[in-house]
Order: structure tokens, then C-alpha cells, then sequence
């Protein structure tokens, strides 16, 4: 197995990562946002694991983007909300942020490096889609059962807070 | 040795989750706050492929399942806080005035 | 006995009788009759408790234990020796003045009044008797919070801040000395293996030097708290100013003892070594009290506030005397204590009844009084002479011995001491100058349609007692000498005596 | 029968004093003063039988005592209420209630229309109780009883007329400063009672004479003279003196001439071998008394107030009895004490007739003239003023006066012509008052009459003042020695005589002294008013004592007070509570409702998480 494609998916994943949260219009950053789903797909694969790469991209790339999609597109955004955003992405704004996230990154990496060494195989072995559905329905059934509450809780409270959005903030707050 | 070690990918999901804190931290914009936390996740669940990768267990692949609902739940409640905001009059979805619990 | 629980639940009985016959609204007095009627119960069954004592067989009169929660090892225990005999005295006496002179002028609600005064009372009762630990520990917590309300709902102007100060002290404080006694039992535990409360079983816990002084300290902070003693004196002057006048009367003249009482009783006689290393930074600061209070009772305005901060300088001799580490000081103590809270209980009635006359406490706006109202003045300036040291009051007897008593440890701590009565003396003339003497103030006696009523039989009956008790105290102090060296804790007390 | 009486010449005024207390000036004037005087007329009487039982048969141990109950009795220490007659006990308790009760008996005359005369007479008996309980006491500490409580009555009786606020304020100086000598005694006492295990004095004189290293004799009997100092008025603690004149006259006849103010001479003379001791005492004691009688008879040179000439004189004589103690003439001391009451007594007494009379004023430049308006009272008041001169061989002054010249000859010449030099003084003081009062034109025209209740008094006084000085004269006169007699069991035999050449200076000083002030303040070269110099001014505040003290102690430490009236140890602790009050606030800023911001705080939490658990 060719470590090539990992370390081309992983640049243009960091890239794009980054990529998305500079960008003043929601539409560009969501376009980076996929490309960065489908290099980590690809980054899924190249680590064996087809099943959560093809899930990457039908689910993630495919459905909440979709959705986001939908959203950018009911805001109606405009040349001044690009203009405002700008103006909210002075370059001050990025300093205490930037120290906090440097922090984060230095402290996780120095938790990797304090990490025991590898002491696993070298070679990568694929885990295919049978192991994990067993895997899911033998001794993790209980938490797709969560998964499922968890869906459908984002269901019904996406659609009651969505539900009567033509009506004032009180309509809602009287239902 | 190969170059696609589970290290390795952790050191990309490290990368990935401090640029999606720096997005929610740095924008103010909640629809980019809600992607940075996209990122975010994606972050976690690359270090749980990996972790699967270095043992050869399928357990990483069931984690990446759970946070992949995790984050449709999320992103739907998510969207719809957006879209609700911004039909009650903030149009311009600032993060900053979340404070003002009122519509 | 059984007496000994009784003279606690009569209070507590007494005052929910008088809660209850003020629900009935008939009667405005009738409360304050059924609280008369508590106290002079409660003073009788004191005196059948003082001739049926157990006199001739050791330091302890009477003693009374129950089983109460045996698988903690605790029990209501409760022993009585001279010492307990004479600060229930104190107390029993002091509650006269509360209640006949204080608590008939409550206007709202004297029913609940009177609840909160008698649970006080059966609290400090309860405090000057418990020899279990966990027992004390629960009386001390149950004379602050009828204190509090009572503060809280019938005090002066300022009176949440005052109310909630007095609470945050004492109640922090005794936290501290809750932490101490659990500190104790544990160690009690590790070292024998019996889990209990028993005062007398506590003070034969081998401890080390360290833990010794540690627990000494939280016992000692926390009585310090209550005596007080300087640096921690300060909720002190809030508190009794803004307290109701019964309220002062029983801060001043019976919640202070406490204090001292738990001092003698718990920090020098159940940590002996660790109280005897502990005593010259006692005595230091027992003369840094009497000094500063003094000083600082020069410089007010508000005549309670001098009234207090003049406690916190005599109250001060009573540290040295405790820890003069020798009999003399602590029977010093004993009598100091019980002069102060007669002759500083009578200057809070009568600075409570100016307040209630000229809607003042502050001496800039009062002055010449004694035209007007001859026998409160002439009370006042009694009590402040009394409150100065004149030989031939109590206040005297006890001061003279706790500074003998410091003299022999000490010299310069003692001539200190002294120096202190100086300024006594400046105080109280300062006091009794501005209010009682000198030209009328402007803004009174003509203003004022109606002159300010002076004191009527009722009152002089009451103050006069007290007068003659402190005169029978300065010059004939012996029984109260006697009986105020308190027995020590290793002499075990007999379960029940042959007499019962 | 003696021991019941003892204790009866003190109870009768204390009674007295209870039952004008307790009626509360229900009374009306006549009642009072029948109780007051006659109480205190009845321990005179009670006094004198008890006097004359003491003289015609003296108790074989020399002394008379009564032991009434015992005090306090702790470990190491035991006192009791114990008196005890002896000689000089009983010479004081002579003079106390003889002169008390001529005393009480003019006030009757002089406050009849003052509408708190039960608080008056009950003020006084009371003294006179305590005095008597300071004389009789044969315990340190009961003592100390009679010492405080006639501090007290000497408050409530400066500041009687307490309308008025410097009278309160003076009554309150008085107490303080004695309070500030008090508090040196107790300090001495402690030591006593430390070292002895007991204040009787018998017991403490015991332990002089036999151990006297035991007591730290020197501490102990500097700490005593500082009570004794306050006491009676000399330097450094004498500022009170004069302004104590605020009270009523009697009062100050009483308290602050004939009795009280000698109880710190009571004392050392009391304690004298104690003193006798240390020597280094005796000389501090002798040269007080000096500086005391030459400083305060400057003041009275030039004081215009009656009262307060009479006060610096009475603090110029104590220093003469200070000083006979300090060179060793105790008889002496006790000699002038008792003459000293008789014509100081009787000075104020007629100096309060005149007052009465001149409508209370007292600045003698505004009298005058006032001797064929009121012969009676000029002559008691002119008997007075020769006995204080000490006029050779008709005064009792000259008497006492002459025995103390003599002690000091005895100890240091320097000492008895400082003592002259105040002879001459006193001289010159007391005849520039009577002239300018009694001579001369006159300013203010004077009413009413002295009735017979303060006439009876001022003429058995002015007897006394006179003839009392028989008791005792030199052997070149006449060798009566009645009181050294009476006090020999005591004391010891005096001293003998000096040269006779001293008694002619000391009869020809005063009486040149008269000459002086002849030639000064002579009814026709009085002046208005003499002219000021600096001098002259520094001497009539007293030689800037009050001014010095007010400055360096009272001020800084009113003004200290004042700063720190709100307690700073209280500012500590609401400071702390601020402070936790601020933290809280800020606390709460922090959870402004932005989600970047707990965001924010989640990421950092998560940092220092990291941070932590890396640590190995």
C-alpha cells in the first residue's frame, strides 16, 4: 500500500480545513468544506477503512452538506453580509484565537509524541463493512438504538423549531 | 515504514480539530461557527478511524457512526436555530448578540 | 438529675407557650406575662438545683446523660459544675432585664419575640451545661439563629448588615470548631478505637504536641470569635448597635460568656500543654483587646457602639486571666465575666431606653439629659463608674485578679492591663459627660413637646437589683470565687451521685 | 465596744449617703442637711469617744483592729476589709470628721437654695465615708477602696453644677489624671501582692524590716509615689488642681484641701519604712515637694481668681508636706496636714462667704474694699491667711511650718532655703489677697449676711487655725510635743532641734513677706490690674503643664482615635468581603451569554486539562 495518496489527501484536507474558515461567503466555504469531506474520505481509505470512507461521502458530503446548502440558500445572503463579514474578519480578531488553538495543537502534539511508540503491526489491514455491522449489531446495538433516539430527537425538535418559521417569534413561543 | 501510520493521521486530526476551535473561536458568523464545528468532529472521528487502523478493531468504524449521527442531529437542530434567528430578525446571524435570549 | 434537660426545655416550652397565647391575639401582654412567668420559673428551679447539688463530693454538682445517638457515641450528656453554676446564674439573672424591661416594648409581633428571646436563652442554658461535644456543638448553633432573626427582624436601621456579619462570624467560626471536634473524636478514635463524643473520654486522648495545638486553635478561634478578641472583634460593635435592646442586653451580657466559658472549658482545661504554650500570644492579645478597645471606644459617636467597643476592652481581661495559666486568673475571669455582663447588660437597657426616648444613639445630639431624666442618668452614671473598675464593684474584683494573676507571668503585660483602666476611666466619663451632663442639646427639651419619660418604678427595680448585685459582687466576691474554678476535666464525674 | 465603733464611724455617713441617694431628691433641703451633717456629726462625736478611749488607754499592740470580713481569698492571695486604728489613723480620722463635719455644717448654709442639695449632701457623706475607709483601711486594698471612691466623690462633686461644661470637663480632667497615679499605685500593689502573697500592711511593713529585698522595694515604692503624686496634687501630675476649683466651695474646703488631697501624704507616711528603705524615694519625694511648693506658690503670685490662689497654695503646702516626708520629718508632715486642714478649710470657707456675697463672682479685682462690709468674715479670713503666712508664735502655721524648716535643715540646707524662699512666697501671696479683696476701694457692693450655719464653722475654724498649733511647738518656745507624743510609737522620736537662729529666720521671712506685700498692693498703690509679662502668664496657666500634656498626649491621641474611629480591623474585613464581592462579579462577567467565549474557556480548560495530564 502506497503511503502517497495519504499524504496528498492529508495536505489537501488541512488545506481546505483552513480554507473554510477564512472564507467571507458561506457558499465558497461550504465548497471547501467538501473538499475537505472528500480528502477525508480518501484519508478513511488510505487507513482501511472503506466503509467509513463511502459513508463520508454519501452522508456527510452528501446529506448535511446539502442541507447547509439548502439554508445558505433560504438566508438570501448579499453583498453586504460578504461586506460585513470581512469587516468582522479584522485581523485582531484572529490573534486570541490563534494563540488558543496554537496551544491546543502544541499540547495535543506533545501528547502524541508522549504516546508509548507504535508497537502494532506495520502493515495496515482493511476492516470491510461485514466486521463493522457485526461489530454494530453484536455488542454495540444498544448504542445504535442511541444514535437512532439521537436522530430522531434532531428530527422532532428540527422540525418544531422550524415548523411556523412565517408567523413572529411569539407564534412560537405561544406553541 | 509506512507513511500512513495511525500517528500520522493523528497528528492530521490534531491539525484539523485546532483549525476548527480557531474557526468557531474566530468567527462570528453562526453559520461558519456551525461548519468549524463540522470540522471539528470530522477531527475526532479521523481519530477514531485511526485508533481502529493501529488495533485492527472495528470498534473506531462504529465510533465514526455514532459521531456521524451525532453530527446530522446536530447540523439539522443547528440549521434550523439559523434559520429560525434569521426569520425572527437577525439577519445578520451574529454570534455575539446569542446573548440576547429574546428574538 | 433531670433537672439539668429541664432548665433547657423550660425556656424552649416557656417560649412557644408565649408564641402560641400571641396567636390568639386577645391580649397584646399576655405573651410578655407567660415569658415573666418562664423566667421566674427557670429562676427557681435554678435555685432547687443549687440546694439539691451534689456539694461535698467533688468538683461536679449534677450530672444527666441519655442515650441519643449511641452508634456515633453520642449521648445528651450534660454535668454541672461551679463554674456552669454561676454562668446559669448569670444568664438567669440577665434574662430579668431582657424580658421585663426590653421585650415589653416590642411592638409587632412580641409573641414570636419572646420565642426567640426564651430559645436563646435555652440555648446559652444548653452551651453552659453539654459535656458531649456533639450536644455542645448543637446548643451553640441554637442560641445564633433565634439571635440572628431576632437581629434580622426587630434590630435598627442597618441591621441585614449587621444581622448577616454576626452570622457569618460566629456561624463560620463555629464551623472551625466543629472541624476541631471531629479532628478530636477521630483522633480519639485512631488511638483507642471508640468512636464518641464524651468530653471525658476526649480529654484523655493522647495527642501529639502538633495536633494538640491544631485543634487547640480551632477550638480557640472559634471562642475567640465569640468573646472576641481583637483582631476578630469586629462583628462585634456592628451587632450590637443595630441589635433590638434585649438583643445587646443578652449579646453583651450572655452570648459573650459563652466565649469565655467554652475557653476555660474546652481550649485550657482539654489541651492543657498546647493552651500553656498557646499563652503568651493569648496574653498578648488579650492586652492588645483591652487597649485597643479602649482606644477605639474614645472615638465613637454612637453610644452603643462605645458601650461595645468597651466590651471588647473588658472582656479582654478575661482572656489574661484565662490564661494566666493559675486559678487566680481564671477565678478573675469568672468574676470579670459575670461583673460585665451585669454592668454592661444595664448600660445597653439604658443606652436601648435613650434610643426609644430620643430616637438618637449619637452622644453629638444628646447631652445635659440628666435635667430631664434624672434617674436614667443617675443609673447611667453608675454603670458607667461600675463599668470603669471602681473598687467595691465586681468589675474591680475581677480586673485586680487577672492582672495579679498576669503580673506573675508577666509584668509588663500587667502594667499594660493597668494602663487600659485609664482609659476605661476616660471612656466612661467621655460618655457619661456627653450624654447625661454638660448644656441640654439645642435640638432637645424644647422641640420635644412631650419631655422624654424617665425610668419608672418598673425599671429602677430591675436596674437598682442589678446595682446591688454588682456592689455585693465588689465587696463580698467569695462565693462566686469559690465556686468559679472549674472542675477539671479528668476527674471524671460519678454517672449519678448518691444524692440525685 | 471600740471594735463595734470603728466600723460605725464609717457607717453612718455611707447610710447617710444610701438613704439621700435612694430618695432621689425627694428630699427638700432641710432633711438634707440634717442627715448629711448630722451623720457625719455623729462620727465626729463617735470619733471623739472613741479618741479619747485610745488616749486614756492605748491597746497594748498600739493599734485597734477590726477585721470585718474577708475580701477575696484565692491561691497565693487573700485580702480583707480590715481596719485598724492607730495614731496617725487616728489623727486623720480627727481631722476628717471634725473638719468634715464643720464643713458640711457651712454647706448647709451655703448650697440651702441649690434645688440638688440631696445630691450635694449625698455626694459629700459619701466622701466622707470613703475618706474614712482610706484611713481607717489596714489592707492596701481596702485602702485602695477609699482611694478610688473619693476619687469618684471628687468627680461627682466637681461636676455638680453640671449645666455647665467646663465644670464637667474639669471634674473629668480631675478623675483622669488621679486615675493616671491610681493606675501606678494598683501597678505597685500587684507587686506587693506578688512578692507578699498579701497586702496587709502590717504584714508588708513586717517583710520591710526583716527581707526587704523580698518586695523590689525601689520599683514598689516609686510605683506608690506615683499614686500618691496624683493624689495630692504635685509635679508632674498637678494640673487638675486648679480646675477642680470648678465645684462648689465647700467641696473644694473639703475635698480639695483639708482631706483629700493629703491622702497621698496618708500614704507614704503610712508606708514610711518602705520608703525609708530606698532613699533614692525619699529624695524624689523631698525635691517634688520642692519644686511642687516653689512652682505653685509663683502661680498663686499672680492668679486673679480667689479660688485658684487658694488651690496653688493648697498644692504649694502639700509640697511643704511632701518635702518634711522626703527629708524623714514625719510628725512634721502630719503636724502641717492638720493645720493645714484648719486653715485651708477655713480660707475657702470664707472665700466662699465673700463669693456668696459678692454675687459669685471671684476675681478679687472686681472685691475690694469688702473688710467693714463683712468684719466677721475678714477677720476668719485674715486668721486664715496668717496662719497659712505662718505669723510667728500665733499660728498653728508657724508651728508646723517651723518643724518642716527644721527637717529640711536637718537633710540639706539647700532644701530648707528653697522651703524659705516658699515661706516668703506664700507670704506675699496670701496678704496680696487679702489686701486687694479687703482693702481698698471697693468694686462690687456686697448683699445678704453670712448666717450662723457658715458663721458657727468659719469661727471654730478660725480658733483652731490659731490655737491648733499648740499641740506642738519647739523646745525654744516651749516644749509641748502632744503630737509627736501620740505619734512616737509610729514614727520614732523627731529629730532634735537645729540652731535657734533658724527659727528667727523662719518667723522673720513671713512676716517680711507681709512687708513686701504691704508695700505692693497697700490700698493706695493698688493697681487695676498689674501689668502682664510673659512671665507672669506662663505662671498663671500653671506653668504651661496643661499646655505641654494636651499637645504631646490628649491631642495625638483624640486625633489618632478620631482616625480610626471606624475601626480598621472593621475596614479589613469589609474589605474582604468586597473583595469576594468583586470576584463574584467578575466570575460573572464571564458568563456573558457569548458562545465564542465559552467556547473560549471550554478550549483553554481543555489546554490546561492537556497541560495537566501530560505531566508525568
Amino acid at each position: 500500500m502506497s503511503d502517497l495518496p495519504f499524504i496528498l489527501f492529508s495536505l489537501v484536507a488541512a488545506c481546505a480545513a483552513i480554507m473554510v474558515i477564512t472564507r467571507a461567503v458561506p457558499v465558497h466555504a461550504l465548497l471547501y468544506l467538501v473538499v475537505l469531506l472528500l480528502s477525508l474520505a480518501g484519508v478513511f481509505q488510505a487507513l482501511g477503512a472503506p466503509f467509513a470512507a463511502m459513508l463520508e461521502i454519501i452522508i456527510y458530503a452528501g446529506a448535511v452538506i446539502v442541507l447547509f446548502v439548502f439554508v445558505v440558500m433560504m438566508l438570501n445572503l448579499g453583498r453586504t453580509d460578504r461586506d460585513r463579514e470581512r469587516h468582522w474578519m479584522a485581523p485582531g480578531i484572529w490573534i486570541g484565537p490563534a494563540i488558543l488553538a496554537c496551544l491546543l495543537l502544541a499540547a495535543l502534539c506533545i501528547t502524541l509524541r508522549a504516546l508509548p511508540p507504535t508497537a502494532g503491526p506495520d502493515t495496515l489491514v482493511p476492516i470491510g463493512p461485514q466486521a463493522v455491522g457485526i461489530m454494530l449489531y453484536g455488542p454495540y446495538v444498544l448504542s445504535v438504538e442511541l444514535a437512532s433516539f439521537l436522530l430522531l430527537t434532531g428530527l422532532v425538535s428540527a422540525f418544531h423549531i422550524g415548523s411556523n418559521i412565517r408567523g413572529t417569534g411569539t407564534a412560537t413561543e405561544e406553541a | 515504514m509506512s507513511a500512513a501510520s495511525p500517528t500520522q493521521a493523528l497528528l492530521l486530526a490534531t491539525i484539523l480539530f485546532a483549525t476548527g476551535l480557531l474557526g468557531v473561536l474566530a468567527r462570528r458568523n453562526l453559520l461558519l461557527m456551525l461548519m468549524s464545528i463540522e470540522i471539528m468532529l470530522n477531527a475526532a472521528a479521523l481519530a477514531f478511524i485511526a485508533a481502529g487502523a493501529r488495533w485492527h478493531a472495528a470498534q473506531g468504524q462504529v465510533m465514526f457512526l455514532m459521531i456521524l449521527s451525532l453530527a446530522a442531529a446536530e447540523a439539522a437542530v443547528g440549521l434550523a436555530i439559523i434559520l429560525r434567528l434569521h426569520a425572527a430578525g437577525r439577519p445578520t446571524l451574529d454570534a455575539d448578540t446569542g446573548n440576547r435570549l429574546k428574538g | 438529675m433531670i433537672a439539668l434537660p429541664a432548665l433547657i426545655l423550660l425556656p424552649a416550652a416557656g417560649g412557644l407557650a408565649a408564641w402560641l397565647s400571641d396567636r390568639s391575639r386577645q391580649a397584646s401582654s399576655l405573651s410578655w406575662w407567660v415569658a415573666i412567668t418562664t423566667i421566674l420559673l427557670q429562676a427557681l428551679l435554678l435555685l432547687v438545683i443549687t440546694r439539691t447539688a451534689d456539694w461535698g463530693h467533688g468538683p461536679w454538682l449534677a450530672h444527666f446523660s441519655a442515650p441519643w445517638i449511641p452508634a456515633l457515641g453520642i449521648a445528651a450528656r450534660m454535668d454541672m459544675d461551679g463554674l456552669s453554676l454561676v454562668m446559669l446564674w448569670l444568664t438567669t439573672l440577665l434574662s430579668f432585664p431582657c424580658v421585663i424591661l426590653s421585650a415589653r416594648d416590642v411592638g409587632e409581633r412580641p409573641g414570636l419575640f419572646n420565642l426567640l428571646l426564651l430559645a436563646t436563652i435555652a440555648g446559652i442554658n444548653g452551651v453552659f451545661l453539654a459535656t458531649d461535644l456533639f450536644l455542645f456543638f448543637f446548643f451553640w448553633e441554637l442560641m445564633l439563629v433565634p439571635m440572628y432573626v431576632l437581629i434580622l427582624q426587630w434590630g435598627h436601621e442597618d441591621r441585614r448588615r449587621a444581622a448577616i456579619k454576626f452570622f457569618l462570624f460566629t456561624q463560620g467560626s463555629g464551623l472551625l470548631m466543629l472541624v476541631a471536634i471531629l479532628g478530636l473524636v477521630i483522633l480519639h478514635q485512631h488511638a483507642t478505637g471508640i468512636v464518641t463524643f464524651d468530653y471525658f473520654a476526649l480529654a484523655d486522648t493522647p495527642l501529639m504536641p502538633t495536633a494538640a495545638m491544631v485543634l487547640m486553635l480551632g477550638f480557640f478561634i472559634a471562642f475567640a470569635v465569640k468573646l472576641p478578641v481583637v483582631p476578630l472583634h469586629v462583628w462585634l460593635p456592628d451587632t450590637h448597635t443595630q441589635a433590638p435592646t434585649a438583643g445587646s442586653v443578652l449579646l453583651a451580657g450572655i452570648l459573650l460568656k459563652t466565649g469565655g466559658y467554652g475557653l476555660i472549658r474546652f481550649v485550657v482545661l482539654l489541651f492543657p500543654e498546647a493552651a500553656t504554650r498557646f499563652a503568651p500570644v493569648a496574653l498578648a492579645l488579650g492586652v492588645a483587646g483591652i487597649l485597643y478597645g479602649a482606644w477605639l471606644s474614645l472615638a465613637q459617636d454612637d453610644m452603643k457602639r462605645l458601650i461595645a467597643y468597651s466590651s471588647v476592652s473588658h472582656l479582654g481581661f478575661v482572656l489574661l486571666g484565662i490564661f494566666s495559666g493559675s486559678p487566680m486568673g481564671m477565678r478573675g475571669a469568672v468574676v470579670q465575666m459575670v461583673a460585665h455582663g451585669l454592668s454592661t447588660g444595664a448600660l445597653f437597657v439604658i443606652a436601648g431606653s435613650l434610643q426609644d426616648r430620643l430616637h438618637t444613639r449619637d452622644m453629638r445630639r444628646m447631652g445635659g439629659l440628666w435635667q430631664a431624666l434624672p434617674h436614667l442618668s443617675s443609673v447611667g452614671l453608675f454603670f458607667a463608674i461600675a463599668s470603669l473598675g471602681l473598687p467595691g464593684m465586681g468589675n474591680f474584683v475581677g480586673e485586680f485578679l487577672t492582672l495579679l494573676a498576669t503580673w506573675r507571668v508577666s509584668p509588663p503585660m500587667a502594667i499594660l492591663g493597668t494602663v487600659g483602666l485609664v482609659l476605661s476611666a476616660v471612656y466612661s466619663l467621655t460618655m457619661v459627660g456627653r450624654a447625661f451632663l454638660g448644656p441640654p442639646h439645642a435640638g432637645q427639651g424644647t422641640t420635644h413637646t412631650p419631655p422624654p419619660a424617665d425610668f419608672g418604678p418598673r425599671q429602677m427595680t430591675v436596674l437598682g437589683l442589678t446595682m446591688a448585685l454588682l456592689l455585693v459582687l465588689g465587696t463580698y466576691p467569695q462565693p462566686v470565687l469559690d465556686l468559679s474554678l472549674p472542675a477539671p476535666a479528668h476527674a471524671t464525674p460519678q454517672p449519678e451521685g448518691p444524692h440525685p | 465596744m471600740d471594735a463595734l465603733l470603728l466600723p460605725l464611724i464609717v457607717v453612718f455617713p455611707l447610710l447617710a449617703a444610701g438613704i439621700l441617694f435612694v430618695s432621689a431628691g425627694r428630699l427638700s433641703a432641710r432633711p438634707s442637711c440634717v442627715i448629711g451633717a448630722g451623720s457625719v456629726g455623729l462620727s465626729a462625736l463617735l470619733a471623739g469617744r472613741l479618741a479619747t478611749g485610745f488616749l486614756a488607754s492605748p491597746p497594748p499592740t498600739g493599734a485597734l483592729h477590726v477585721t470585718l470580713w474577708s475580701w477575696m481569698q484565692v491561691e497565693g492571695f487573700s485580702t480583707r476589709i480590715a481596719f485598724a486604728l492607730d495614731p496617725l489613723s487616728l489623727v486623720m480620722m480627727l481631722v476628717v470628721t471634725g473638719v468634715g463635719f464643720l464643713i458640711l455644717l457651712y454647706a448647709c448654709g451655703y448650697m440651702h437654695d441649690d434645688p440638688d442639695i440631696a445630691r450635694f449632701f449625698g455626694c459629700m457623706t459619701l466622701f466622707v465615708a470613703a475618706m474614712l475607709v482610706l484611713v481607717f483601711s489596714s489592707d492596701l486594698l481596702s485602702l485602695y477602696i477609699g482611694w478610688e471612691g473619693v476619687g469618684i466623690c471628687s468627680y461627682l462633686l466637681i461636676g455638680f453644677w453640671h449645666t455647665d461644661t467646663a465644670n464637667v470637663v474639669a471634674a473629668r480632667k480631675a478623675f483622669i489624671v488621679t486615675r493616671i497615679g491610681d493606675a501606678a499605685m494598683l501597678c505597685g500593689l500587684l507587686l506587693l501582692a506578688t512578692q507578699a502573697g498579701t497586702l496587709d500592711i502590717a504584714a508588708l511593713l513586717h517583710i520591710v524590716a526583716t527581707s526587704p529585698a523580698q518586695l523590689l522595694p525601689t520599683t514598689a515604692a516609686f510605683l506608690l509615689l506615683g499614686g500618691a503624686l496624683a493624689k495630692s496634687a504635685q509635679v508632674p501630675l498637678q494640673t487638675w488642681l486648679p480646675d477642680a476649683m470648678a465645684g462648689p466651695t465647700p467641696v473644694s474646703a473639703l475635698i480639695h484641701a483639708a482631706t483629700m488631697v493629703t491622702a497621698g501624704v496618708y500614704l507614704i507616711a503610712r508606708l514610711h519604712p518602705l520608703f525609708m528603705a530606698v532613699p533614692p524615694a525619699m529624695t524624689a519625694v523631698a525635691l517634688v515637694g520642692l519644686i511642687t511648693l516653689l512652682l505653685a506658690a509663683g502661680s498663686a503670685l499672680v492668679q486673679t481668681d480667689i479660688k485658684r490662689i487658694l488651690a496653688y497654695s493648697t498644692m504649694s503646702q502639700i509640697g511643704y508636706m511632701f518635702l518634711a516626708l522626703g527629708t524623714g520629718a514625719w510628725q512634721a508632715a502630719i503636724f502641717h496636714l492638720v493645720t493645714h486642714a484648719f486653715f485651708k478649710a477655713l480660707l475657702f470657707m470664707a472665700a466662699g462667704a465673700v463669693i456668696l456675697r459678692v454675687h459669685h463672682r471671684q476675681d478679687i479685682y472686681q472685691m475690694g474694699g469688702l473688710a467693714p462690709a463683712m468684719p466677721d468674715v475678714f477677720v476668719a479670713f485674715l486668721a486664715g491667711a496668717a496662719a497659712l503666712a505662718g505669723l510667728p508664735l500665733l499660728t498653728a502655721g508657724f508651728y508646723s511650718k517651723e518643724m518642716i524648716l527644721q527637717g529640711a535643715w536637718h537633710a540639706n540646707p539647700l532644701l530648707w532655703a528653697g522651703a524659705l524662699l516658699g515661706a516668703f512666697a506664700t507670704a506675699i501671696y496670701i496678704f496680696r489677697c487679702v489686701f486687694i479683696v479687703f482693702l481698698g476701694t471697693r468694686h462690687t457692693e456686697p448683699t445678704g449676711r453670712t448666717g450662723a450655719t457658715m458663721a458657727i464653722p468659719l469661727a471654730c475654724l478660725a480658733i483652731l487655725a490659731l490655737a491648733g498649733g499648740w499641740m506642738e511647738m519647739p523646745d525654744t518656745i516651749a516644749p509641748v510635743h502632744l503630737l509627736s507624743h501620740l505619734l512616737s510609737p509610729l514614727f520614732g522620736t523627731p529629730m532634735a532641734e537645729g540652731p535657734s537662729w533658724l527659727l528667727w529666720a523662719g518667723s522673720l521671712v513671713p512676716l517680711a513677706g507681709v512687708g513686701v506685700a504691704w508695700l505692693l498692693w497697700r490700698p493706695r498703690t493698688q493697681a487695676r490690674r498689674p501689668p502682664e509679662d510673659a512671665i507672669a502668664r506662663l505662671a498663671r496657666t500653671g506653668w504651661g503643664f496643661d499646655t505641654l500634656y494636651d499637645t504631646l498626649l490628649v491631642r495625638p491621641f483624640i486625633t489618632l482615635g478620631r482616625l480610626n474611629q471606624s475601626d480598621i480591623c472593621d475596614r479589613l474585613s469589609d474589605a474582604t468581603a468586597a473583595t469576594a464581592r468583586a470576584g463574584g462579579r467578575m466570575l460573572s462577567h464571564m458568563q456573558s451569554g457569548q458562545v465564542r467565549r465559552y467556547a473560549g474557556w471550554i478550549a483553554a480548560g481543555t489546554v490546561v486539562a492537556l497541560c495537566l495530564g501530560i505531566r508525568p
